[in-house]
């Protein structure tokens, strides 16, 4: 039946894919490429990675399509035609793609137990973590804990791309501007189910960040949901409406205090005779420290993603509104 | 015929990185070049969970009476390599922004022409 | 309890001072501090290669979960040499940014200036010291983004196509990267890199494996500008601000070759990369082209930055061409050339930001008279210049000596005198550029009065780099010592096929 | 509970059904006002059966809740959303087919 499932899946994936090459509309493409994410998101789920389908699902058809939507709303829908040949990328993709299958040849089998990769290293995350580090929820563990060190580079990593976005696009905030023509003015109904949506998506997002040790969630999901609802509010209610209820100098503060948080639980093990990010040292109880450690870098993680989040959507709202008011 | 099974997953998601790969390469829109690349990536993270996955294992997540879990170390991986994406992502529509407000097109070939060839 | 913890300290110091940086609100007190943190990155790494070159290598696990489970910092001298020569750069450049950043970059970026490239040193750092493959991915990628954003802050529209290029070239060698490693884990079940090392070799052959390593080699090829991938860097390192050309050209470049060495030599074995796939024949020719290509396309150039850009891509063909000779003399030139590229191009990208500071443009015709106005940065120039053609004294004459006599020891002749040819093209690239300079008088309606000597803030760090361009080309010892106790070591324990094995016992 | 799952599958089908229907309105339609009020109205239904057949098929534990919770957001959420689309389409000048042939008329 999962087979089923997954071949049903691929095939919608490879001609979304393909769609998606021939299309002129931009606009098109970005919704296909919304579509494509969920779909990929689904085929993880099938596939048991449930957190990776989350972060799918908010990251790539939620966080991506709006970015690039809003990109869009600036540089127009429509491709050009252009008459420069398509042959040579054909044949580098061919060539390519001919040497990824010669390499499947001789890839262990789809699924099979006996696989490497199921005999080496991830044996102890499956059969120690619940015990070494107390969780049930494996990915949390080895993301968190094993790999902790991925993790921090993550936050980092988001981090840059915040300072990117940063120097690319300046978020202009107009004082004086008082009626703004932004938002979706006339639209009663959306304003009522806005107000009644929101406070729940920040509870769920809590929800999220404090409940991904047990179940999928964590950190990274939390602050992209959190950041989803600020962003409803803006295109509900205005991106002015939205400047002042979080400002923007606020959540330059709040990013790097994320990472600082999260470097901090390191250093702070390192005060306690461990090495770098070793939890086992902050509590008497080894497994106790894994728990301090993980909450706290997770809450390090979410504070992170959820200012660099929406700062980004922030820069890019406030382009449009720049060229809408020009 | 078990070899098709062994190793369908893997030939689709090799098609579907290089559609991306392909859109990357061969489109002259700026904002359809960052689509393929996230398409791309998306593929390249489907190949990684689909090593992770055991016949009748369940998710990673620990519940009585399961045995059979599914690796949980490619999902640690694809999470952070989607965080790595979408960063990206960010900063390259951030650039096409400015792009079009500096040459006032988003096609490749009509910004190249503007300026002196490099 | 620094010593403890000395492995970590060249990548912490760089990745918390990141986002202190950006807090502490003023712009000469994130200076500062990011000159300071990098200091002392710089001692640290200083203190790691003699720890190194004393007894060997340093393992360092993170969280204090033994490798392959969790993520381990492992330093040889190998990396310890590259990341001396790396923090060193970054100090030197911060020093020399204070007053090109005030004149190139708008007032209310500085901040984020120094935030990036703090995460950019980071980043560079965690490639070097990292002893985890998607270790390495996650730093390349701190230090790409960082680098995107460096290379886009200058004024000069051009730089948002040419870090746009950056962008996507750099992500799809990232992503190749991200697929090789892919392909070998599944084979192995282990990211460690001496874990794989040892895994690999249980395989005779794998297509698996070796396809994982075409695409890390394609993916590093990209990154570091290995001949036909190269065609980002030039516009990058043209239109990116004075500082930033100055640090990445002599840094991250150099940094993906490591990558490559550490690839060829730790995971894959020399033997199997060399022997079963033939890539030193691949190799040789590409770094042998490029050299030739690059180094023409440097002469024919307007645009001074271009020219050393050029230059640059084909001085990373002498360093591929050191690794494809499979010996450890040429690995050791390869690595002596890595830290003697970094000087030169250091400086004279520093010299040339001097110019771009007073002048405000860096055509050929710009440099025109400008030995007399500013005697200090010419000369410096000159010094550099004479080092990446390879006059003896110099540090460029050192790297094509160990290069040259490499390559005869195996009785390469043909190669011995490419590398000689290719260096008579630096001698046309560079002398034009002199020759504008000192015999040519400045152009009409320029004000002498404007056209003086840079400040001192900026005169020593290029000084210093000078300096040491002709001190480690007198002695040499450091550098030697280092290199070849590196390309030993690496070569040694990419023969033997498996190094330390690991206890594998939970 | 074996009449709970006939219950549950009939459930199902009867969501999927709708669910199919709707997907071919999406596409048979003449106009975006039609397609819309295709689209919108066999999701409302077909999400309802299709969220209660699987609620028959939990243990009526934690499970359930959150299914119920899904399904009241669902209620909430997916006809705000085709409401806001259709309303946009209407503010940005957007003509049903009579009304375009009418106005066609009469100029």
């Amino acid at each position: 039946m999962a087979v089923l499932i997954d071949l049903v899946l691929l095939s919608m994936l490879a001609l979304t894919a393909l769609r998606i090459i021939f299309l002129k509309d931009l606009f098109a493409v970005v919704m296909l490429f919304g579509i494509y994410s969920f779909l990929s998101a689904l085929i993880f789920i099938n596939l048991d990675a449930v957190d990776v389908a989350f972060t799918e699902a908010a990251v790539g058809a939620g966080i991506s399509t709006v970015l690039m939507l809003s990109t869009l709303a600036l540089t127009g829908r429509k491709e050009k035609e252009s008459k420069h040949s398509s042959i040579l990328p054909f044949l580098v993709v061919t060539v390519t793609g001919a040497a990824l299958i010669y390499g499947t040849i001789d890839m262990p089998p789809f699924g099979d137990a006996n696989n490497p990769i199921h005999q080496h290293v991830a044996p102890r995350y499956i059969e120690q973590s619940p015990v070494e580090v107390g969780l049930p929820n494996m990915v949390t563990s080895v993301l968190a804990s094993y790999r902790g060190f991925d993790t921090l580079g993550e936050t980092v990593v988001v981090f840059a791309a915040m300072i990117g976005v940063l120097t690319l696009l300046s978020v202009r905030r107009k004082e004086d501007d008082e009626a703004p023509d932004s938002g979706l003015k006339s639209h009663r109904v959306l304003h009522v189910v806005a107000k009644i949506i929101i406070p729940f998506v920040i509870l769920f997002a809590l929800y999220v960040q404090f409940h991904g040790d047990y179940g999928p969630g964590g950190g990274f999901q939390a602050g992209v949901i959190a950041a989803a609802a600020i962003i409803l509010y803006a295109l509900v209610f205005g991106l002015p409406m939205a400047l002042r209820v979080i400002s923007p100098k606020f959540l330059q503060i709040l990013a790097p205090l994320g990472v600082l948080l999260y470097a901090s639980v390191g250093i702070y093990s390192m005060f306690m005779g461990g090495n770098f990010l070793d939890y086992n040292k902050l509590a008497h109880d080894p497994v106790h420290g894994q728990h301090y450690g993980i909450i706290i870098i997770e809450l390090g993680v979410g504070i992170t993603v959820f200012a660099v989040m929406l700062s980004i959507f922030y820069a890019f709202a406030s382009q449009a509104e720049r060229r809408n008011v020009s | 015929m078990s070899f098709i099974l062994d190793y369908y997953n893997y030939w689709v998601v090799v098609f579907l990185m290089m559609t991306g790969f392909y859109i990357v390469i061969s489109a002259n829109n700026l904002v359809k070049k960052i689509a393929g690349l996230n398409i791309f990536q998306t593929s390249v993270f489907m190949l990684y969970i689909s090593m992770g996955k055991v016949t009748g294992g369940t998710a990673p997540i620990v519940v009585e009476g399961v045995e059979l879990y599914s690796n949980p170390l490619p999902h640690v991986l694809i999470l952070t390599a989607i965080v790595v994406g979408v960063a990206t992502t960010s900063v390259g529509l951030a650039l096409i922004i400015r792009i079009k407000r500096a040459y006032g097109t988003v096609e490749e070939n009509e910004f190249k022409n503007s300026d002196d060839a490099i | 309890m620094l010593e403890q913890h000395l492995a970590a300290l060249p990548i912490l110091l760089p990745l918390i001072a990141a986002p202190i940086v950006l807090l502490v609100g003023r712009s000469s007190l994130a200076w500062m501090v990011a000159t300071l943190v990098s200091g002392f990155a710089t001692i640290a790494a200083w203190q790691l290669l003699i720890t190194c070159l004393a007894s060997g290598s340093l393992s360092y696990a993170v969280g204090g979960w033994m490798a392959p489970w969790g993520i381990e910092l492992r330093i040889d001298a190998a990396n310890a040499f590259v990341l001396l020569a790396v923090t060193a750069i970054s100090t030197l450049v911060l020093i020399y940014s204070k007053d090109s950043v005030a004149k190139e970059i708008e007032s209310d970026k500085h901040l984020l200036f120094y935030t990036a490239h703090m995460l950019c040193l980071a980043g560079l750092s965690g490639i070097l010291v990292t002893g985890d493959a998607f270790n390495l991915f996650v730093f390349l990628e701190i230090s790409s983004l960082a680098t995107y954003t460096l290379v886009s802050l200058a004024s000069d529209r051009r730089c948002l196509t040419a870090a746009f290029r950056y962008l996507v070239m750099g992500t799809i060698g990232a992503t190749f990267i991200l697929i090789g490693v892919g392909m070998l884990y599944m084979k192995t079940g282990t990211l460690n890199m001496l874990d794989l090392s040892v895994r690999i070799n249980l395989y005779e052959s794998s297509r698996t494996i070796n396809t994982g390593l075409a695409f890390v080699m394609v993916g590093v090829g990209i990154k570091l500008a290995l001949f036909p991938l190269h065609m980002w860097l030039p516009p990058a390192y043209t239109h990116a601000p004075s500082a930033v050309t100055a640090f990445l050209a002599s840094t991250a470049t150099k940094v993906a070759v490591y990558v490559m060495i550490r690839f060829i030599f730790t995971i894959f074995g020399a033997d199997h990369v060399f022997n079963d796939m033939g890539m030193d024949l691949i190799l040789m020719v590409l770094a042998v082209v490029a050299i030739f290509k690059c180094s023409y396309m440097a002469t024919v150039q307007n645009n001074v930055k271009t020219v050393l850009a050029f230059s640059s891509v084909a001085q990373i063909g002498y360093m591929v061409l050191g690794i494809a000779l499979v010996s450890a003399a040429g690995l050791m030139a390869g690595l002596i050339h890595i830290f003697n590229h970094a000087l030169m191009k250091g400086a004279l990208f520093m010299a040339v930001g001097a110019v771009f500071y007073r002048v405000g443009s860096v055509n050929l015709q710009d440099f025109r008279g400008l030995g007399k106005h500013m005697p200090w940065t010419m000369a410096g120039f000159t010094l550099a210049g004479l080092s990446i053609i390879g006059v003896p004294l110099t540090v460029g004459f050192i790297s094509k000596w160990y290069l040259v006599s490499a390559a005869l020891d195996q009785g390469n002749w043909l190669v011995a005198v490419l590398v000689l040819l290719g260096s008579l093209l630096a001698v046309v690239y560079i002398g034009r550029i002199l020759e504008a300079a000192y015999f040519q008088k400045l152009p009409e309606g320029t004000d002498p009065e404007q056209v003086k000597e840079v400040p001192y803030l900026m005169l020593v760090p290029m000084w210093i780099l000078v300096i040491a361009n002709l001190y480690f080309g007198i002695d040499t010892s450091l550098t030697t010592d280092a290199a070849s106790a590196a390309a030993q070591w690496l070569f040694e324990n990419s023969q033997t096929s498996v190094p330390q094995v690991m206890e594998m016992k939970p | 509970m074996f009449f709970l799952d006939i219950l549950s599958g009939v459930l199902l089908l009867v969501g999927v059904f709708f669910g199919f229907t709707g997907a071919l309105g999406l596409f048979r339609f003449p106009d975006f006002f039609t397609r819309v009020h295709a689209a919108s109205v066999t999701e409302s239904i077909a999400s309802i059966l299709i969220l209660t057949g699987l609620m028959l098929q939990t243990q009526f534990d934690l499970n359930t809740a959150k299914l119920i919770f899904i399904l009241l957001f669902l209620m909430i959420t997916s006809p705000t959303a085709s409401h806001a689309l259709a309303k946009s389409a209407r503010h940005g000048g957007l003509l049903s087919i009579p009304e375009s042939k009418k106005k066609k008329e009469n100029s």
